[in-house]
């Protein structure tokens, strides 16, 4: 199983973390993003995730490799659903199990930060009011007063 | 004249219709063939983005080839 | 429920994470402590807990408390197991969600982080060579060589 | 002399054999009454403890009153 995948059906969180288990390791940690009641004032509804994901699954694998690297934890993954998802739904799951609980905090907060930056995923939210817009990324609001840039990656 | 296939994702796919298209181009770059399409359909303006080559992080300066796939990254929103 | 108790039976984990559920909530982080087969350079074969529980439910609950306060959390909660544990066998669970991620990791670790320096709870290690002891505390090794200190909380 | 409810648990327990007994004690504090059953018991030495009366953690130098319950707490190891 990779340790970085999509999934379009709910999460088995039994399976996701069994994966992890390893006699070597006494700590564990997991995230979980959920999908919110609200979003920068607005009331969500429902939302959609979509991926680019042949190269998602390039760049999860190396942001999992990068963790495992960088605080030597000795298992880690990361599911990120796309499709359709309702109100409390889970929305993306990491986990990382290391000898202790240092190093498996670490990397399961180094793998979700490093997921929402660059992971080519989007999300559409519609709100109750009816309307509905893709939500551009984290950071948009620093740039929300210079002009947008194109082509500068 | 190069054929390239570009990919469209999210607020690039809705705003297209298409999910993906073949482009036969003069464009040598990917700048320039982001430049081409912004012309034919004025893309929104949504921040920074990002380019994809052959499904890598590619160069929107390096040269592009004949058979290339092509993907316009908008800022990611995952989480 | 109590945000803080003990076990004696194996934690149903959907049921303990499905406490935190909160439509408010985007991020929800969790820590797992689990029975490693060595520790400090031992092979252990098991381990029992045994808790001073009127007072550890007490003091869980402040440390919970003082999380949900000093983060903004939503949710929290722990549970310690007691009586015998086998290898790999979960000994404590700790969740948190909150409306942002940084919340619910800070929220986690805290709870953890105090619960294994404040909670009354003991841990006796049994070894494969036959040998057993009551592991002291994780900053014992500091105090190695100073003379032990009595009466002095 | 007061009657005080001593309960043990872990290493204590296990070296006194007992989970809790009452002591008929002239001690005034719980540092006195610890010596006490030092004394009688010879406890293993553990580091630093702490004390808890009444299910609250206590003051080793605060005076114990009669029917006071009294927990001796040995470094924790919990996680």
């Amino acid at each position: 199983m990779s340790r970085f995948r999509f999934s379009r059906e709910p999460l088995r969180l039994e399976e996701c973390r069994g994966e992890l288990q390893d006699p070597l390791c006494g700590g564990y940690a997991s995230f979980e993003g959920w999908v919110r009641n609200h979003n920068e004032g607005r009331e969500v509804m429902r939302l959609e995730y979509e991926a680019y994901e042949t190269l998602g699954c390039k760049e999860g694998e190396r942001i999992i490799a990068e963790a495992m690297e960088k605080f030597g934890v000795a298992r880690a993954s990361c599911v990120h659903r796309i499709g359709s998802l309702e109100l409390g739904d889970l929305a993306v799951w990491v986990g990382a199990s290391a000898p202790h609980r240092d190093e498996a905090f670490a990397a399961c907060r180094y793998i979700i930060d490093e997921v929402k930056h660059r992971v080519p995923i989007w999300k559409k939210e519609h709100y109750v009011d009816g309307d509905s817009g893709w939500v551009n990324c984290e950071r948009c609001a620093e740039h929300a007063d210079t002009p947008p840039v194109r082509r500068t990656g | 004249m190069n054929e390239i296939k570009v990919e469209y994702f999210a607020a690039l796919r809705e705003h297209t219709g298409l999910g993906a298209e073949q482009v036969r181009t003069a464009a040598r770059t990917a700048a320039e063939l982001f430049a081409e399409l912004d012309a034919r359909y004025g893309f929104p303006e949504m921040g920074r983005l990002k380019v994809a080559v052959n499904d890598e992080f590619g160069d929107w300066d390096s040269n592009l080839a004949d058979g290339d796939s092509v993907v316009f990254i908008p800022p990611v929103a995952g989480g």
